[in-house]
């Protein structure tokens, strides 16, 4: 039987995926991709343990992630085109203003 | 009636404000009329008080809540009752006068709109010091009269002896502003108001020896602003500041607020009369021991302050022994002719280009006729020579230590007046008669402008004329203040108002004899007691070598060796790592998102790591 | 002339002006043109037709290998060399009017002078590969040797299939048949032509 | 014992269905060179049988056979793997779809769906959204020009379309109250009259238009029109890959036309005396013959003209009709 | 029975898949992957029962989000290999494996007690978007129209940004990038 427990391991190795790839990237197209993978994660323990708990609230909270991604991913790409026509390359280290 | 109570509160903090306004600009002639008009209207309205609370009683006023928190609550109150009304009316009267003489004497003074300001702010606190109806207001006074002093006393701050002497004014005071604040924190802490009726009305239930130490504390605070004996000093130096400052804060009003804390709580020394008998001494060795020193001092104005400290001294006698008119009335009448010997004193200053050496002066009596009678007046008013206003206020303080027994404090305080009457005659021989030595120095003393001396002439009448209000102020404040009869036999009385009256006349006869003749040999100087008068008992000398320079040894060690060793070492170690450290880990902002994401995870981590492997001890 | 006319003079007189309609300037009014088009209908007229052939159901496809369409005389397909009706000899003389005249130069020939000493043909050949089928040789031709044949089908597996002389010239056997046919298109002798000769007497 | 009966009845519902479907498809290509031939005065495929109906078996033996050509520079598992999502999200849609009225087999109930889901209509959109992989992912893989602005067009397109439809849905689903297309097909039960055309005629044409769209036909074929951009995302591809595109794209129209007979015309309710099977059927085909019909009479769209008409004109419309229906609701 | 098959397979296929997102080195390879695995997760929402979102995670997930980015993939023209100088792979590793070793201890650990309620219990005899949408415009309502207008605010953001000055390539002069570098 699935329990709980399963799928918030699941949700946990995923979400360890996704830190690996925001960290291993250096492309940000890839870093953004990386961030889908980490809300995914998340999601699925949310709806998990709504399951389980018998409680809409788990739902409800990955559907505002998922709205939360798709507000992401327009501004996000927005910015990353501008980058891009300014920079002619969306590598992180062309992006290094910050530089301490 | 309220109004008025607000006029004659905020119209000396208006003409403050808005001369202040002018503070840095040049000589306007302006703003010294519309403060002298400004205080004018708070006298006008004081004395309008005076008759109201005369008919109709004392007036409480509350203007607004001002501290709310807790259990505490202190209201901006005002009280206008007998004891304040006379306050005001003394301070705002000798203000108005001094406002008006100021105008003269600043008259080439660059900062003369600051020196309104800051006079002007001076008399505000002055009155919110008297006016207020709890403890925390009059501390709050008590701070703005000790401020405005400060800054007068270093009105002329380029000059580093007026620096310094503002500077050793103020720390004196704070000295003694502790012990009040003490007095006034044990006060709440075992009353829990700071409302004077409150107050007075439960004193009375609580453990004598509370009481008692909440007395020693309050008398600290007023020994400070009152300048007696171990805090002394800075009074004698204040003198640095111009001679209307002397006149109205170190003669007339605020030096007289330590006596006016002791008459306001009255109720409170009733209850421990030994420590009353203690200020009562205190205050009549004060009065011995400053005129000892005006005996033989050469400065104008030192001299005069000398004779204030004594006068002082003379009215913590009554206050001590619980004639709180008397001390009162004293204190009122010293006002006057304190402040106009002061004042007459300034023109002197004037007409001798700022000398203060009376050996250098002389004959002064044919250039400036009209200072020279005014200031013979208030000399004799001094000295307490009927019937000028001193007789009757510091006759009556001898009689209430007689009264009391104290035939010791009587003895001191009879003295004191012979005392007081010769350096007052001194002074005025050496200043305005004998030979003319300014000669010698190139000086053509000249008298002051009219005006100044109209001005002063209020203060003349008053010196002469305000003992004879004895009875209607008698009246007037016993209405609040515990009344004292004086039980001397008449004979007894007469006897000894004989006796004083005798003292001060020889004084006077021998000082005008003496110094007719060309003053006492040069001998004389050599000796120990001259010696240790003109050196003020060494006491400035002692208090230096036995307390500043011990402290200024421990503080230079604490600076040398604690707070630049260990102190500033460690803040600049904490500097230093901080400073290491950051350029160590600035590597970490390599503003690469990568290395920030992982950061970020390491950080993840370890709070995993904290999530799984501490368990809060319950 | 005015300047109007001579911008169109190219145009007849009676030429009706279309204008259109004017173009969108802005968003509102592309959208009511789609409304005003939508509403219109005209796409319904559109798919109207096309519905109306299908029913009328009126096919028009030749199935071609089964069924072949009569080629018209004047069809331009591979070339013919043709014999002379009266000897069967061909009736190419070999003037090179025809190499010359192409324009694709595909076409080549060699002559001889032969024991009669006439001019003969040797070689005649016509790439199609390069030929454009313009027929400006059939129509140069002065002896009507060379014509335009209606056989289009020349798919072949050899690029050098049908341009040879041989593929060309009309085979012996055909020729006897009677099969030859005078060539009724591009350069051909009309069907009058016997009349617009003027005659004139050979004999001198 | 029971879910493993449902599961293999859902495989068998499954297998049927898209062995059907992929018939029906090819009959359709069948069908639709007929139709547009005889549109256009032809007679379409001849040879292959009689009136050429094998026609589609000697295509299918051709794509079968012919050589797979993966060109050099392709990304190799994508670029193979690309047809496949294609035909498989057509299919797919259909698990959630009603085809006919459920009928009784030697007493044993049938349902003619795969999967009866609530969020059926949603589900349908939902796969058709992601339809867009297969030109998508083939485009981008093929390392060809042509390919990457089909690709290109192909997401654009079906983004935005995708919000027509799905707009131009909610007002009916709004009237009805559910997402399940059997609820909605009974919502119709009532004859002509209560079909869902006429109350929501708007939606109708919007959801037709999206359905064209989402097709990739004519006029709306963009992305693979071949006096623009070659053939599109499928220029690089041959034999059954390519075939593969094909099926899908019949296969969508085929669930399109589902779709449309159900959610608007009455679904497989009974008209007087013909059956309700035969009804859809007749539906389905009426529809798959618009298909063929528009592409045969209307003239190809510009992409951006496409675009315009999309967000500018269908979507404010979408929008104005479901506020409508919800005022008119409330 | 079939449900945990099912889970282990879809489990399997969504680490796989992930797992190619992170690792590959080709673009194209990551973006498809990542498309399969969003669809694979939402085969765990109709696993647990949550149709609805199962439906929207496809939609909007693979269907527009996914499909922005390939978009984005064809503008930045990285179709292809991705050129990354990835630097100390091995410390991203450890980390990440760190963390869900000890994210798993958390979630293994027996945390959750049993006293935990519903705050908003399932509703009987209610399909799944009944429930969702009966919670959505009640309690979540305020939210809900939040979510709707930071959309809408994204929508207009990703325009304008994407589509400020289009035709104009924004790079920046060399001899500005020059002053800034001596500076």
């Amino acid at each position: 039987m699935i329990t709980l427990t399963h799928y918030l391991v699941l949700s946990g190795i995923l979400f360890s995926i996704g830190l690996a790839g925001v960290m291993r990237r250096t492309n940000l197209l890839m870093l953004f991709f990386s961030t889908e993978i980490l809300l995914n994660a998340v999601n699925v323990g949310f709806v998990a343990v709504s399951k389980y708990y018998g409680d809409l609230t788990g739902q409800m909270f990955a559907f505002f992630i998922i709205a939360v991604a798709a507000s992401e991913a327009a501004v996000g790409l927005g910015l990353l085109i501008l980058w891009y026509k300014r920079n002619g390359s969306v590598d992180l280290t062309s992006l290094q203003m910050m530089k301490g | 009636m309220e109004k008025y109570v607000y006029i004659a509160l905020f119209a000396p903090l208006l003409s403050s404000l808005f001369v202040a306004l002018f503070a840095t600009r040049p000589k306007i002639l302006f703003m010294g009329i519309l403060a002298s008009l400004l205080i004018g209207a708070s006298m006008i309205s004081s004395f309008i008080l005076l008759f109201y609370v005369n008919a109709h009683g004392a007036l409480h006023v509350k203007m607004m809540d001002w501290i709310s928190a807790g259990n505490l609550e202190i209201p901006f109150g005002f009280v206008v009752d007998q004891v304040s009304v006379i306050m005001m009316v003394t301070v705002t009267f000798v203000s108005t006068i001094i406002h008006v003489y100021s105008i003269g004497y600043m008259d080439h003074d660059k900062s003369f709109n600051r020196f309104f300001s800051y006079l002007s702010a001076f008399v505000f606190s002055m009155l919110i010091l008297v006016m207020s109806d709890n403890f925390v207001g009059l501390f709050i006074g008590w701070e703005g009269v000790g401020l405005c002093s400060w800054l007068l006393i270093g009105f002329w701050y380029h000059k580093p002896s007026a620096a310094w002497a503002a500077n050793e004014a103020f720390i004196m005071n704070r000295i003694a502003d502790l012990g009040m604040l003490m007095g006034l924190f044990l006060i709440y802490w075992q009353i829990g108001s700071f409302q004077y009726d409150i107050v007075f009305a439960s004193i009375k239930f609580l453990d004598i020896s509370i009481v008692t130490t909440i007395g020693i504390f309050l008398f600290i605070g007023a020994m400070g602003k009152s300048a007696q004996f171990p805090l002394h000093t800075w009074l004698a130096d204040a003198m640095e500041g111009p001679t209307p400052v002397s006149a109205l804060i170190h003669a007339a009003t605020m030096v007289t607020a330590g006596v006016y804390l002791v008459i306001r709580c009255g109720d409170i020394y009733s209850l421990i009369p030994h420590i009353g008998f203690a200020i009562a001494s205190l205050g009549a060795f004060v009065a011995v021991f400053a005129a000892s020193m005006a005996l033989v001092n050469n400065d104008l104005k030192r001299i005069i302050a000398y004779s204030t400290l004594s006068q002082l001294g003379y009215m913590f006698v009554a206050a001590g022994l619980g004639a709180y008119w008397i001390a009162l009335f004293h204190l009122m009448t010293h006002a006057f002719f304190k402040s106009l010997l002061f004042l007459g004193a300034g023109n002197v200053m004037h007409a001798m280009h700022d000398e203060l050496n009376i050996k250098k002066m002389g004959g002064l009596y044919g250039s400036m006729k009209a200072t020279a009678i005014l200031m013979s007046v208030a000399s004799v008013a001094l000295a307490g020579i009927y019937p000028f206003a001193g007789f009757f206020s510091k006759d009556m303080i001898l009689e209430v230590a007689f009264n009391e027994g104290a035939y010791f404090l009587w003895f001191a305080l009879f003295i004191g007046a012979g005392m007081t009457a010769f350096y007052s005659f001194r002074l005025v021989m050496l200043v305005f008669f004998g030979e003319k030595e300014h000669t010698k120095y190139g000086i053509h003393p000249h008298e002051a402008q009219p005006f100044v001396i109209y001005a002063l002439m209020p203060l003349g009448l008053l010196a002469v004329i305000a003992g004879f209000f004895e009875h209607a102020f008698r009246g007037f404040v016993t209405k609040l203040l515990t009344n004292y009869d004086i039980q001397i036999a008449h004979g007894t009385e007469v006897l000894l108002i004989a006796a004083t009256l005798g003292i001060a006349i020889s004084g006077i006869s021998f000082a005008i004899y003496m110094y007719s003749r060309g003053g006492f040999s040069k001998t004389l100087e050599n000796r120990f007691c001259y010696k240790l008068l003109i050196n003020q008992y060494f006491i400035p000398k002692l208090y230096e070598l036995y307390i500043m320079k011990p402290f200024g040894a421990i503080s230079n060690f604490l600076w040398q060796k604690i707070d630049v060793k260990i102190i500033d070492f460690s803040v600049d170690m904490v500097a230093k790592i901080l400073y290491t450290s950051g350029e160590k880990s600035r590597k970490m902002q390599s503003g690469n998102l990568s290395d920030m994401l992982r950061w970020m995870v390491v950080g993840i981590v370890i709070l995993l790591a904290v999530a799984i492997f501490y368990r809060p001890i319950v | 002339m005015e300047l109007k006319d001579f911008q169109n003079r190219n145009i007849a007189p009676g030429y009706i002006f279309f204008e259109g309609e004017k173009k969108p300037q802005n968003g509102w009014e592309s959208f009511k043109r789609v409304v005003k088009r939508s509403i219109k209908g005209e796409l319904f007229v559109g798919l109207w037709i096309v519905f109306r052939e299908m029913i009328r159901f009126d096919i028009h496809t030749i199935q071609y290998p089964a069924e072949k369409i009569e080629m018209s005389p004047r069809y331009r397909a591979i070339h013919k060399l043709l014999r002379l009706f009266e000897s069967g000899n061909e009736r190419c003389i070999g003037c090179g009017l025809c190499e010359k005249i192409c324009i694709s130069n595909c076409i080549r020939m060699d002559t001889h002078v032969d024991e009669k000493s006439r001019k003969v043909v040797s070689e005649y050949t016509i790439n199609f590969g390069r030929c454009i089928f313009c027929g400006y040789c059939a129509e140069v031709c002065p002896e009507l040797a060379i014509v335009h044949g209606s056989d289009y089908e020349n798919a072949s597996e050899q690029r050098a299939h049908f341009g040879l002389k041989e593929d060309m010239l009309t085979p012996l056997d055909e020729f006897k048949a009677k099969n030859q046919k005078e060539f009724p298109g591009f350069g051909a002798l009309s069907d009058n032509a016997d009349d617009l000769v003027k005659k004139t007497p050979l004999a001198y | 014992m029971n879910e493993t009966a449902l599961v293999i009845e859902t495989i068998i519902k499954a297998v049927i269905v898209l062995s059907v479907t992929a018939g029906m498809g090819a009959f359709a290509t069948w069908i639709e060179r007929k139709v547009l031939a005889f549109m256009q005065r032809r007679l379409g495929p001849m040879h292959v049988g009689p009136y050429g109906v094998l026609q589609l078996a000697a295509d299918g033996i051709k794509l079968f056979t012919k050589e797979d050509i993966i060109p050099q520079n392709v990304v190799r598992p994508i670029f193979m793997i690309a047809p496949v999502i294609a035909a498989t999200t057509a299919f797919v849609a259909m698990a959630a779809i009603p085809f006919f009225p459920e009928f009784t087999v030697f007493g044993y109930t049938i349902h003619p769906i795969v999967s009866d889901i609530n969020v059926a209509l949603l589900y349908v959109m939902g796969v058709a959204s992601v339809g867009v992989y297969g030109p998508l992912l083939a485009g981008m893989s093929s390392s060809n020009k042509w390919s990457l602005l089909g690709a290109a067009r192909a997401v654009v397109q079906m983004l935005s379309f995708e919000v027509v439809s799905g707009l131009s849905v909610m007002a009916p689903i709004m009237m009805i109250g559910s997402l399940s297309l059997i609820d909605i097909n009974d919502y119709q039960s009532g004859g002509v009259i209560s079909w869902l055309i006429w109350k929501q005629p708007l939606a109708f044409v919007l959801f037709a238009i999206a359905g064209f769209m989402e097709t990739n036909r004519s006029p709306f074929d963009t992305i693979e029109f071949e006096a623009e951009i070659v053939s599109g995302y499928a220029t690089e591809y041959s034999g059954m890959r390519w075939g593969l595109f094909f099926v899908g794209e019949y296969a969508n129209m085929i669930t399109i036309s589902v779709l449309v007979s159900i959610i608007f015309m009455g679904g497989y309710n009974p008209i007087w005396f013909i059956p309700g099977a035969i009804v859809m059927l007749l539906k389905v085909s009426f529809w798959i013959f618009l298909f063929l019909w528009v592409r045969a009479a209307w003239p190809h769209v510009r992409p951006d003209q496409l675009m315009w008409v999309c967000w500018k004109v269908l979507m404010p419309l979408a929008v104005i009709n479901v506020l409508i229906t919800g005022i008119v609701l409330v | 029975m079939y449900e945990v098959i099912a889970f282990y397979i879809f489990s399997a296929l969504t680490i796989g898949l992930f797992t190619v997102v992170v690792m590959s080195k080709n673009a194209l390879y990551a973006m498809s992957a990542l498309a399969g695995g969003m669809i694979f997760i939402s085969g765990f929402f109709f696993i647990l029962g949550a149709e609805f979102l199962g439906v929207v995670q496809i939609t909007v997930y693979s269907g527009a989000i996914m499909a922005l980015y390939a978009f984005g993939m064809m503008f930045f023209d990285t179709t292809r290999d991705v050129k990354e100088n990835i630097r100390c792979k091995k410390i991203a590793y450890t980390l990440s494996i760190l963390s869900s070793i000890l994210l798993i201890v958390i979630l293994c650990a027996p945390l959750f007690s049993q006293n935990i309620e519903a705050l908003y219990p399932s509703i009987q005899n209610a399909g799944n978007i009944q429930m969702i949408g009966l919670v959505l415009f009640t309690k979540y309502l305020v939210p809900f129209e939040l979510a709707a207008i930071m959309l809408l605010a994204a929508m207009i953001a990703g325009i304008v940004l994407a589509s400020k000055k289009m035709e104009m390539n924004l790079e920046i002069d060399e001899e500005f990038e020059e002053a800034k570098d001596v500076k």
